[in-house]
């Protein structure tokens, strides 16, 4: 048998461990634990000098165990198995003890947290001697990427690896690409029109040769892992063929029954078959299944008379296309939060109190009143008020602030300002306006003579207590600068309200297999050094999926996403989980058990010598374990933890020091 | 049972409550230092020997703590973790071990302060509760 | 211009006293919005909370007594800052530690309540005297329910009605009932949010060990404020029971059909949301559902009921202070009984019947409105 | 102990090296590499680390096979144990099955102040007493509920069955409250510390209950009881296996045997090891099965004294060999033609069953035969009849 050498290191962190746990006493600790042969604390075991340490010590002290102690193994678990690697040795003859999230971090008291960092070295001193060399093995990677959404994110995310030579699955829900950039006017600070951006890129999406656009789609199921996903999508019927549609429109035309349009915020209505706008990509029409008369109450078929294509094809059934990808680009969005819960602000309860989006149709050329801003009788607004933080940074709702309101809600005023004379009230609690050209943009429209009243909305009534309040809506709040109750009567009132995870976020969530923050929003690898990343490997966030933001830091999102995809795709190849099950065949019994409870169909009972046993395949496994602990034999363990493995670490931690 | 500070031994995923670990340290939240951490894959990686093992060992508390039932990065781990635990605990029951010794915990990766809430809870709890029955037997052993 | 330098000593006494949760405040005003008192004048609210911050309030000032707790700020406020408990430190902070004057009106209540236990300065002794032609029993240990009338029931000739109204429900139902001795003190609610925190302990104490040592498992108040008081602040001390206010227990009476209500009221009334019941306890149906019961009753809702019901101005201490003409809430509320063409408001709370009643009275309403217990319609129309 | 004494102790020196011990072991059949010879020739040489470190040292099943005939009397089952102990100071303990969850309860049964809650399952339906001097010994029953759920195998259906036989005797037993695991298997893998830890607490209340007799339903608390615990504690008690105490009761044509119910099946009977080989016990549980009208009773082609072991023993090294052990006794089951396999060993009855979970050989799968208890088969005998004694 091999003598155990092992190299202990602590890491000062700065004074991050080193403020509360006594580095070197823990080291001297180390020192004398048996197979120990060396023990050292350095300042910054991730820097060069520091690795360089372990590299030294295993070529000049013959270590073949290495210990660290420093921050999580999230963070640097991998920098230690390269540096491992780098001194000559196998990489897994490594242990990681984590004394600073889980211990100086968490921990006060110097001694006890010393301690602690005691007990997890010891605990890994013990468990690294019995450490395995594994072989890291690779597979290929598909050279193909799902986009899911086809918003803004999802659109550029796609132009990106299609430009790129490289297939891209796109697929939307809606009949239409565009997301909710598309249901915009204009865009702050630079009030350039939405439209004109976005349309030219929804056509490069349509045409692209790399593209294969799936609208009126929704993925279903996704199994597999990096490198190789299996998605299902389900392509709704639109009772529409899309080879023939040619968009001309005489169907909605003609079509008797309307409903409101999801694109127009309800502000105006839509056929039962229809065009969702008039850029939509794909330029064809789609029947609303669930309001159609003929295919609920099986009378009707005007469209089909209507149109000249031979388009509509009643016959439709949803169809499942399987397409195996790569990588996975989540760029699903966000909703609209509901005021209507707010029941003090009167939404849908009075005809003038709007949401952003409502707003945003009416100010739109092409929106219900061809861009004039009218209120429901049809006069001008003498007086608007936006109302900031409408269901955000409110614990009642949403806690977090949901980051483009202050601006859009500046666009709002500057929009009533140039297409009304009307006065502007904005009530907000704190300004932030920190992009690019932002501040200048709160400047621009201070000059405008926009009021500003800090404090927030406590109610919005219709009972007048002056002659100046009647037929009007009374905006009542604090005005914290002035330390005064103001009542504010306007024509119409803005509610801003906030952008919130999508209502079907969860459901996503679980089939991808991706998880959520408390706030709803997918969560990101690392929320600084890896943010577009999901803790699924392979799989990308881009866009407002992962928290409220604008559109341009949700391009530079839908960007970086592109750029992890590609640059899978250029190395292609993907390392395969090393820490997997195996099989002793002289001790399984065959039963069967491994392979009833295994989610990836790793083991099978297969026949060898005539003997019916359990055998892994490794591409499939991922080392979870379930078998190991399911198997009634102990024929069945999972590499690098092995029941030997993590019962010496549970040993040395119960042990006295 | 002045002074009587419990030991625990958590089992925590890789994916959600190691990382919720991690981020109560990030977010500097201070919990009692009673807890050693062993890290798993997953909660469904946890065997029952573990458990005894770290009763037999003295320990006062054990925590088993991973994704929720539907974030596991491996499916399904959480069900057959529950599933284990039930069978589990049905022993410890038997030998007459309080159910409070074993805890069964759901903890997300964004759930840091519930991370720091529960080994409080925990710790709590233990101090009522007083040390193991089985820590009599190692310091026989001693 | 007048230097502010933040009084740091003061910050410590508040944060001490119980205020910790208005470190969170951002200012934003909302609760200053929302308080029904900017109906009437101005109170300013969110600066009492950046005073507070600073440990720069002003303690000779009547706006720390200003408060009645009803929560309409707290509900929504979107920090979930705790204000009433911010109200009740500063005024502890006057009112324990002598950093400013107490209101004469609330300094002889609270001495009152401190001598002999209920705050309009009775006998103890006559505690009970509402029943004494009743033959209602003493709790004894067996006994199923106690009734807890609380002290203005108990001795407001003008309020006794209320306490003499479940009593006679109780009988015709032939429900296992009793008074607690005349040992029973007030419960404690009011004086503790006015800051007398130390008051508040020994009543409590008292009522907790009476309850307990005479066996008390279900105890019916006709007061949201002992209900509130009973139900979430006794536990803390060690004192649980079933707390359940009458109009619960009235209306799962109702629900099981074991009370009937046959005699018709061919009357419009209008409810009016006790604070303490209401969004303090979230028992918002069960009144109503007993209104609904009383045949020919025609009932009514205030444009701003339940979650945004107005206060009668009563809480927090307030029923026993001074409040001028012109800032009464109960004013507000009969103005708008009236204009609806209200007969009757229909309250769940002894303080309200109190508030209301002065109001119909002053405004010279009493010929055409009147103000009852839900407890008295009930009786009547049994 | 040190080997040279372990040696000693087990007439080992007189090794004549003559193979019979090998060619007689079932083991040895299967596992290529285990062979008793070559172990005692190890020792003899005094290879200590080959000895205790080969895995293989904790295949024997110790079903005293092979020192029926060995020449010298070597008794190699003791020797194994004790050489096993030895292998445990070096952190040894064979595979063990399971996880090892049974081998670490046992280790948590030696906490002193233990308070168990063992007898939560007891019922209305079963009488005991206080008072009563005889104890019937409940065993690892309870605890192996739950690790036997998926097997279909329910332990305490063997306790509660006997002691339904029990009353049925008229005998209302006395049952532990804090009983501890009788310490079998620890001290046949080696671990002699738990053991003596789990005897002195079982014999300390015992003592202090006062019983002048215990009855077993499992043959290794029996064998455990009478072979082993008077080594370690001093314990002035009866024991007897029930099927002895039953076999005795009808010879005696109490009142018994006369209740029996016909039940027409043809069955076969498996000689556990401890009962048979270790103590002798053959003739018992023919009887009683002779005693039950209807049942037919066929031999396997080993039976008695030449009986093939179940296959695992102490829930170590359960190992493809010991399977393939297991499946060939099921086929000597099988081929008698019986509908039930009877045992009287609930271990005996974990392993038949868990072996026909597995999937066996890709052209010859694992025989399928129901196992069933002896005790559980006496109680569906007695029916409903067993209450009414209750009357007298």
């Amino acid at each position: 048998m091999e003598e155990i050498r092992t190299g202990v290191y602590i890491c000062h962190c700065g004074l991050n461990i080193a403020g509360v746990v006594d580095v070197e006493e823990v080291a001297k600790y180390a020192g004398q634990l048996p197979g120990v042969v060396v023990s050292r604390e350095y300042r910054y075991m991730c820097s060069d000098p520091g690795q360089d340490l372990i590299k030294d010590d295993i070529k000049e002290l013959g270590v073949n165990r290495v210990v660290v102690a420093s921050c999580s193994p999230r963070m640097h678990e991998p920098t230690f198995r390269k540096a491992v690697e780098d001194g000559g040795l196998n990489p897994y003859l490594y242990e990681h003890a984590n004394i600073r999230e889980h211990c100086s971090w968490v921990h006060d008291d110097k001694e006890l947290a010393t301690n602690k960092a005691k007990d997890l070295v010891r605990a890994a001193v013990r468990r690294v001697c019995r450490h395995e060399p594994l072989v890291v093995r690779e597979a290929p990677f598909t050279p193909s990427v799902l986009v899911i959404g086809g918003g803004i994110a999802g659109m550029q995310a796609a132009l990106d690896i299609a430009n790129g030579h490289q297939k891209v699955y796109l697929v939307e829900r809606d009949p239409s690409i565009g997301g909710h950039m598309a249901q915009l006017d204009r865009t702050f600070p630079t009030l350039d029109c939405s439209e004109c951006i976005l349309t030219p890129k929804m056509s490069d999406v349509g045409h692209h040769p790399f593209i294969e656009l799936h609208t009126y789609s929704e993925v279903e199921e996704v199994s597999g892992s990096i490198g190789s996903f299996k998605v299902k999508i389900r392509k709704k019927a639109r009772y529409v063929d899309e080879s023939k549609c040619v968009g001309c429109g005489d169907c909605e035309e003609k079509c008797p029954w309307k409903v409101p349009s999801e694109y127009e915020m309800g502000l105006a209505k839509r056929g039962v078959i229809y065009i969702p706008f008039a850029q939509a990509i794909p330029n064809v029409a789609t029947i609303d299944g669930e309001h159609c008369v003929y295919l609920q109450k099986g009378k009707c078929r005007a469209c089909e008379k209507a149109c000249e294509a031979g388009a509509i094809d009643f016959e439709q059934k949803d169809e499942i296309i399987e397409v195996e990808v790569g990588a996975i680009i989540v760029a699903t969005g966000y909703d609209q939060f509901d005021p209507a819960v707010i029941s003090q602000y009167g939404y849908r309860r009075f005809d003038n109190v709007l949401t952003g989006l409502e707003f945003e149709r009416l100010t739109c050329a092409a929106g219900p009143t061809e861009g004039k801003i009218l209120l429901k009788d049809g006069r001008e607004p003498e007086s608007v008020a936006l109302v900031h933080c409408v269901g955000s940074r409110d614990q009642n709702y949403h806690e977090y602030c949901s980051r483009v309101c202050c601006m859009y809600a500046l666009k709002y005023a500057h929009l009533a300002k140039e297409l009304t004379k009307a006065d502007v009230y904005q009530f907000y609690i704190d300004m932030r306006c920190f992009g690019e050209g932002y501040e200048e943009f709160y400047n621009r429209l201070s000059e405008e003579g926009v009021n500003f009243i800090r404090g927030k909305v406590a109610k919005i009534t219709d009972d007048a207590v002056t002659d100046e309040e009647k037929g009007k809506l009374v905006v009542v709040s604090e005005d914290t600068l002035l330390g005064k109750l103001i009542r504010v009567p306007v024509d119409m009132v803005i509610l801003c309200s906030a952008l919130q995870p999508r209502a079907d976020a969860e459901n996503v969530g679980k089939i991808l297999n991706i998880n959520r923050r408390a706030d709803g929003f997918f969560l990101e690898r690392h929320v600084k050094l890896d943010p577009v990343a999901t803790p699924t490997d392979g799989i990308f966030i881009a866009g407002c999926c992962e928290a409220p933001r604008d559109i341009p830091d949700t391009v530079a999102q839908a960007e970086a996403t592109a750029a992890k995809a590609l640059s899978l795709i250029s190395r292609g190849t993907v390392t395969l989980e090393a820490a997997i099950s195996t099989v002793d065949e002289s001790i399984c019994h065959g039963c069967g058990r491994c392979e009833e409870v295994c989610p990836f169909s790793a083991p099978s009972i297969v026949s060898k010598n005539g003997v019916m046993v359990s055998e892994i395949n490794e591409a499939l496994c991922k080392g979870c374990g379930a078998c190991a602990v399911i198997c009634p034999t102990g024929a069945v363990t999972i590499k690098h933890f092995t029941q030997d493995e993590i019962l010496a670490q549970v040993d040395a931690l119960t042990e006295a020091r | 049972m002045a002074g009587f500070e419990p030991q625990i031994i958590a089992f925590c995923c890789n994916w959600c409550t190691y990382a919720a670990a991690d981020l109560a340290g990030t977010s500097r939240m201070q919990y009692p230092a009673n807890v050693r951490i062993v890290r798993v894959m997953c909660s469904g990686m946890v065997n029952p020997l573990y458990v005894l093992k770290a009763f037999e060992g003295g320990v006062d508390g054990v925590l088993i703590a991973g994704c929720h039932l539907t974030d596991c990065h491996y499916i399904d781990g959480p069900t057959k973790c529950d599933a284990m635990v039930d069978k589990l605990r049905e022993m410890l029951h038997v030998l007459g071990l309080e159910d409070e010794r074993l805890r069964r915990e759901m903890v997300a990766a964004s759930e840091g302060v519930l991370f720091a809430r529960v080994i409080k809870e925990m710790v709590e709890q233990l101090k009522k509760i007083g040390p193991s029955p089985f820590k009599a037997r190692t310091e026989a052993l001693a | 211009m007048e230097v502010l330098s933040p009084y740091k000593e003061a910050t410590e006494v508040i944060l001490e006293a119980g205020g910790e949760p208005l470190k969170l405040c951002y200012q934003c005003g909302l609760c200053t919005g929302t308080c029904p008192w900017n109906m009437v004048r101005s109170f300013l609210v969110r600066r009492i909370m950046h005073e507070a911050q600073l440990g720069a309030v002003d303690f000779g000032s009547e706006d720390v007594w200003t408060c009645v707790t009803c929560k309409a700020c707290v509900d929504r406020c979107p920090r979930g800052v705790e204000i009433i408990d911010v109200m009740r430190a500063l005024r502890r902070a006057v009112a324990s530690l002598g950093i400013g004057v107490v209101p004469d009106a609330l300094r002889i209540s609270a001495k009152n309540i401190a001598g002999v236990g209920n705050p309009l300065g009775e006998p103890p002794e006559r505690r009970n005297d509402w029943a004494k032609d009743l033959k209602v029993k003493d709790f004894a240990k067996g006994t199923e329910v106690l009734y807890f009338p609380c002290c203005v029931p108990s001795y407001d000739p003008g309020v006794k009605n209320v306490a003499r109204s479940v009593a006679a429900i109780f009988d015709r139902l032939k429900i296992d009932y009793g008074l607690i001795g005349t040992e029973a003190k007030c419960c404690g609610e009011a004086i503790r949010k006015a800051g007398y925190e130390e008051t508040f302990q020994s009543l409590a104490q008292n009522n907790i060990d009476l309850f307990t040592s005479n066996g008390v498992k279900t105890v019916v108040v006709s007061s949201p404020h002992c209900y509130h008081t009973f139900k979430a602040e006794y536990p803390e001390l060690g004192g649980e029971f079933e707390v359940l206010h009458i109009a619960q227990y009235l209306a799962s009476l109702i629900d099981k059909g074991k009370l009937k209500l046959s005699k018709e009221l061919n009357k419009k009334v209008v409810y009016s949301d006790p604070c303490y019941l209401g969004r303090h306890n979230h028992i918002y149906d069960e009144p109503r559902e007993i209104l609904k019961a009383i045949p020919g009753l025609e009932l009514l809702e205030f444009p701003d009921a339940r979650e945004n019901g107005l206060c009668c101005g009563g809480g927090g201490g307030r029923i026993w202070m001074d409040t001028p003409k012109g800032e009464r809430f109960s004013d507000i509320r009969v103005e708008q009984a009236a204009e609806m063409g209200a007969d009757i408001i229909a309250v769940a709370c002894p303080y309200c019947v109190l508030n209301y009643t002065d109001s119909v009275l002053s405004m010279g309403k009493a010929e055409t409105m009147q103000v009852k217990d839900i407890a008295e319609l009930v009786a009547e129309a049994m | 102990m040190n080997l040279e004494d372990i040696i000693k102790d087990t007439n080992t020196y007189y090794c004549l090296e003559c193979g019979k011990c090998t060619s007689v072991c079932p083991v040895a059949r299967y596992d290529k590499c285990f062979s008793p010879r070559m172990i005692i020739e190890n020792a003899l040489l005094g290879f200590e680390d080959e000895l205790v470190l080969d895995r293989e040292l904790f295949s024997c099943l110790t079903c005293y096979m092979c020192q029926s005939e060995c020449p010298s009397d070597v008794d190699f089952p003791v020797f194994v144990r004790e050489a096993r102990s030895l292998a445990q100071g070096k952190g040894q303990h064979g595979i063990c099955a399971h996880s090892g969850q049974l081998q670490s309860l046992a280790r948590l049964m030696t906490s002193p102040n233990l308070k168990q809650k063992r007898l939560e399952w007891l019922s209305q339906e079963h009488r005991v007493s206080e008072k009563s001097d005889v104890l019937f010994w409940v065993g690892c029953a309870p605890y192996f509920e739950p690790i036997f759920e998926d097997i279909g195998f329910s332990a305490l259906g063997i306790t509660k069955a006997s002691l339904k036989i029990l009353n049925s005797l008229g005998i209302e037993p006395k049952l532990l409250p804090n009983e501890r695991c009788c310490g079998h298997d620890a001290l046949w893998t080696g671990d002699v510390d738990t053991f003596k830890k789990l005897a002195e607490y079982n014999a300390a209340q015992i003592k202090e209950a006062g019983v002048k007799k215990i009855v077993f339903a499992c043959p290794e608390g029996y064998r455990t009881f009478k072979l082993d615990y008077p080594d370690y504690v001093d314990l002035d008690c009866e024991v007897q296996h029930i099927s002895e105490l039953l076999a005795e009761k009808i010879a005696e044509n109490s009142h018994l045997s006369g209740k029996l119910m016909e039940i027409k099946k043809k069955v076969t009977y498996q000689d556990p090891c401890r009962l048979g080989r270790h103590l002798g016990v053959y003739d018992a549980p023919r009887k009683i099965l002779e005693a039950i009208p209807g049942i037919e009773l066929v031999e396997m082609k080993h039976s008695g004294l030449e009986a093939i072991c179940c296959g695992t023993s102490a829930f170590t090294n359960c190992d493809s060999y010991s399977n393939a052990l297991r499946a060939e006794r099921l086929s000597e089951a099988v081929e008698t033609g019986a509908e039930l396999l009877i045992t009287a060993c609930p271990k005996c009855q974990t392993h038949f069953r868990c072996a026909q979970v597995d999937k066996g050989e890709e052209h010859r799968p694992t025989p399928k035969i129901e196992v069933i208890d002896l005790i559980n088969l006496v109680a569906d005998a007695i029916g409903e009849g067993g209450k009414s004694s209750k009357k007298k």
